[in-house]
């Protein structure tokens, strides 16, 4: 009866992500589909439209690919450790070639993806007023509300528009094989990312049985009907962390900053990492057995909660 | 129990089985308890094994122990695929448009397939106050379609004018200046048959009677002048296989089969 | 240095739920909070404005008890178990006296709490198009959208205002002193009506330690900030169930249908089971233990989850 | 480790302190990695016991093992009160008004505490394209007051005008028409002393200069006429205790402290 839609990086990415499309990737610092922007840049994708809200390593990498036309983003910095250098290169010098970008702030992005998600003509929200960000991005417009502000008089407000992407890819620990998704730690904007697009491709740390997931189905941030595809791909998030099951790799975040200055040596990492790989499994095998030792983290185990279970007549009595 | 009562089918068994018939090959359901718990666990059983049923509490993929008695029932939730807080099942589930066929009833119909869930009589002093939408109102503007179960087709529930219009079809939305997202009620499942209607702009037709009912008597138990389908069929009774897989199997403890 | 934000029902009533004031009580068949709900009759509580989306046996006991100026709702019924007597009476006749009534649909009253929590002047929605609901509650309008259509032409949409009560009081399963609160099994609509408030109540099932919340952050569904008082109050949901604690009271739905269509019989209900017990320890001691082995359920735990711990530099060769 | 060095006071320990005064009695703080993660730690251990970082990662309530070195680091999650999801952090904590103090920092600030972290340039081929707002424009807008921490006064970052305004005060908000829920930046602190306003419609002037630093220094290092408080102060330097706490149990590895 369960559909089962698990299905390999190299056929999802094939199936659901076309030359031209708008490709949501979402995961703010945890759970970030680097194996899929990787296989993305593998199969050679050109002019997408790419939307993130923190456009990190991955972003650098799939612009350094020559598959980014634009980029729509409210954060565009290799976290706390540098610069993305492929990216700032675009856009302040237009070299190779120009980056459309289209700004926003956060709340703006999580306003289109809420707008996307709930078929909205629009979001409003409390941002804006007075920012340069407006001249610069005439898709954030102003509405008048119907109501009156607390002195009587008219207010207005910020809105933004619906983001629907072509498809959404997003990390987590776990889904079945229908595509019942959990995650646990930060869940960021994954599941409006999901609900907002036409397609979506979840890549999981494991396939597991329906069981597990049903034996906690609060845990479940995004159900099976908004899923297409589930990919299993352990360590896909690398250089990024999934809570409890890897760290971050800081040292490859403060590398990258280093390799993306100089375009040479960022276009032979891509051929030696990305592009001269068969899949992620031959990237982690060049990474080595050994690097994840570094990343390897504890235990500490959530306690479990009691969901509850209807008793029969017989049972009533007994149970107290 | 009674397995070979075949013979004799109640009320909720022929229109469980007829509306279980309508949802072949749909995906996913929004839906309450009662009949439409019925219908849905028998279309899972013939003619549509991978529906889904989404329930307004926010339960997907329900594999409940037992039949359950409320939209909410504890045993809904327990060893389900996903809760989901209302801001999601409401706005991205039914408004973000992830519905193909949402469940309803009513206490009034139009022949657009308008509903009143609200009020019989005049809003600020009804002689009943009803319900009122809960979530049929979204439940009507976001599916793609929606059947109407009605129990009893009487000239009291199939009016000319609604006393008040709580879940309007696409019809009035554009009449409003709103842009409808579904069409609206497209099959109504009554005690004397089916009406039909292929979308926008279309009033109900009746488009199938059960055996034994006349096409009078469906336009005497519909309050407006009722078109009647050039195609008109006789229900095909329920067999015997889905009485027993009803009875048997969807609700053996005899909770909404009466 | 944690806030110990733990009160009686009694002080957390009488200091936070004042004549006059907007209340809203939350919880969708699950997790109800009557017992909070026979508090304020007790106290005699006049002129409240109560927000509740599924107005229900707690909501009819409150009209009877004299506490209810004006409800704000979206479906008034006993669920599915019949009718609800006393607001029928207020609605239908007046009697005794008229009871104001603002209609919404379910998720015109989501958007109000979304919108109350989020501080916007309206929030937008899909429903009420061609409905005569707008025609009954003059709360209801339009806005123009600043982006076209689909077909290019100009789009409108309803709205709804936002809606801040001065208290809003939720039942859930448990929480920490400070007030971190968690829920599984339907969350309903809880966080945004908690957050879009002036002021909140958690009304739990059981106050833990701290650890237990800690141990499963992400089912933290209302954090302290959010929260004012925390009210330990086992069974105080009842006749709704508690996911994993005990099960729905059927029989007392079905017989509410009985007790509220006669006023005189709803009348001496609430003088006995409400005005006549102190408190809800005596309102459980008239029920009977013996009552609660009917309402029992059985066990069906979690399966636990791991976040994970930074292992320090010495542990990590050890870990795999 | 040098515990005895409360002599020698790096730029880093100065900000922390002094930030961590300013946050006395305060009850929510939304702040980002480095020194605000300093400041706050400084100020649960003395002028703010009950002081609560809201990470606009979404975690409340973080008991971090070791220091964090992201907003989102995985040891921040761990043993936290909760982890929101980001329409409810953004959506609910934020823009609903629950923050008293946002700390930010900026590539430039002017005489309103406007501020730029976007680009130095033209935004169409920016000099320099610098990561953009983040959450910045929301901090701003929603909380009640903020606070910036800027590492280095000098008139490339204390400008006359905004290369672009990224993130703008409430003067800049009611400008375009906008009501703002917030006072702006109230405190900013630097190397060389702090700036104030009292709220809507002031302008930053120079509050508190550090020991040996003159008023003369401030206003050179100053993009604009900076007007200077009659009642001027000079800051206390940091106490034995503070930095003792800073030191040894806020920051033992010296992850942020230099």
């Amino acid at each position: 009866m369960h559909p089962d839609r698990t299905m390999t990086m190299r056929d999802a990415i094939a199936e659901f992500v076309t030359d031209g499309a708008t490709v949501a990737l979402e995961g703010f610092t945890h759970l970030i589909p680097t194996a899929a922007g990787h296989e993305i840049i593998r199969q050679g994708r050109r002019d997408l439209t790419l939307v993130r809200m923190t456009a990190d390593i991955v972003t650098d990498q799939l612009i350094a690919g020559g598959c980014v036309r634009k980029l729509v983003s409210s954060f565009v910095g290799n976290s706390t450790a540098g610069s993305l250098g492929e990216l700032r290169r675009r856009i302040e010098t237009g070299q190779p070639e120009p980056l459309e970008f289209e700004e926003y702030s956060h709340y703006g992005m999580i306003c289109r993806y809420l707008a996307g998600a709930q078929r909205l003509p629009f979001h409003p929200l409390r941002s804006y007023g007075g920012s340069d960000v407006p001249s610069v991005n005439p898709a954030i417009r102003k509405v008048t509300s119907p109501y009156p502000g607390p002195g009587g008089e008219p207010e207005q407000v910020y809105v933004v528009p619906p983001v629907n992407p072509d498809v959404t890819i997003v990390h987590a620990q776990r889904a079945d094989r229908a595509g019942n998704t959990q995650i646990w730690g930060l869940t960021g904007i994954q599941a409006e990312a999901v609900y907002a697009a036409r397609r979506a491709i979840v890549v999981v740390e494991e396939v597991v049985d329906d069981e597990v997931i049903r034996s906690d189905p609060n845990r479940t941030a995004i159900p099976a009907h908004a899923v297409d595809a589930v990919v299993e791909c352990p360590r896909g998030a690398h250089p990024a962390f999934v809570q409890g099951y890897y760290d971050r790799d800081g040292d490859f975040y403060r590398s990258w900053s280093h390799i993306s200055k100089d375009p040479e040596r960022l276009q032979r990492w891509l051929d030696e990492w990305v592009r001269g790989t068969a899949d992620h499994a031959e990237y982690l095998a060049k990474l080595g057995e050994q690097h994840w030792a570094g990343l390897a983290v504890g235990a500490a185990w959530s306690r479990p909660v009691n969901y509850g279970r209807r008793l029969r007549q017989a049972e009533k009595g007994m149970s107290r | 129990m009674n397995r070979e009562s075949t013979v004799v089918t109640t009320s909720s068994e022929l229109l469980a089985v007829v509306a279980a018939r309508e949802l072949a090959d749909r995906s996913t359901v929004f839906a309450g308890i009662g009949l439409p718990t019925l219908a849905v666990a028998l279309a899972q059983r013939t003619t549509a094994p991978g529906i889904e049923i989404v329930y307004e509490s926010g339960v997907c993929g329900a594999h409940p122990s037992r039949l359950p008695e409320t939209i909410a029932d504890a045993v809904l939730i327990t060893d389900s695929e996903a809760v989901l807080p209302m801001t999601a099942l409401f706005g991205y589930v039914l408004q973000g448009g992830r519905i193909d066929v949402g469940l309803l009833g009513a206490a009034q119909i139009d022949r657009w397939g308008n509903l009143n869930s609200s009020v019989i009589g005049d809003w600020h002093a009804p002689k009943v106050r009803l319900p009122g939408s809960g979530g049929a109102m979204e439940v009507m503007a976001n599916s793609r379609e929606v059947f109407v179960v009605m129990r009893r087709h009487d000239p009291r529930s199939f009016v000319a004018e609604l006393d008040f219009c709580t879940s309007p079809g696409p019809e009035r939305a554009l009449g409003d200046g709103i842009r409808p997202l579904g069409a609206g009620v497209t099959r109504v499942i009554t005690d004397l048959g089916i009406l039909a209607r292929a979308g926008i702009g279309e009033p109900l037709r009746l488009v199938a009677t059960h055996p034994g009912v006349t096409v009078e008597k469906v336009r005497e138990a519909t309050g407006w002048d009722l078109d009647v389908a050039d195609e008109l069929t006789t229900v095909e009774p329920p067999t015997a296989e889905e009485l027993r897989l009803l009875r048997d199997e969807v609700d053996p403890d005899r909770v909404y089969l009466r």
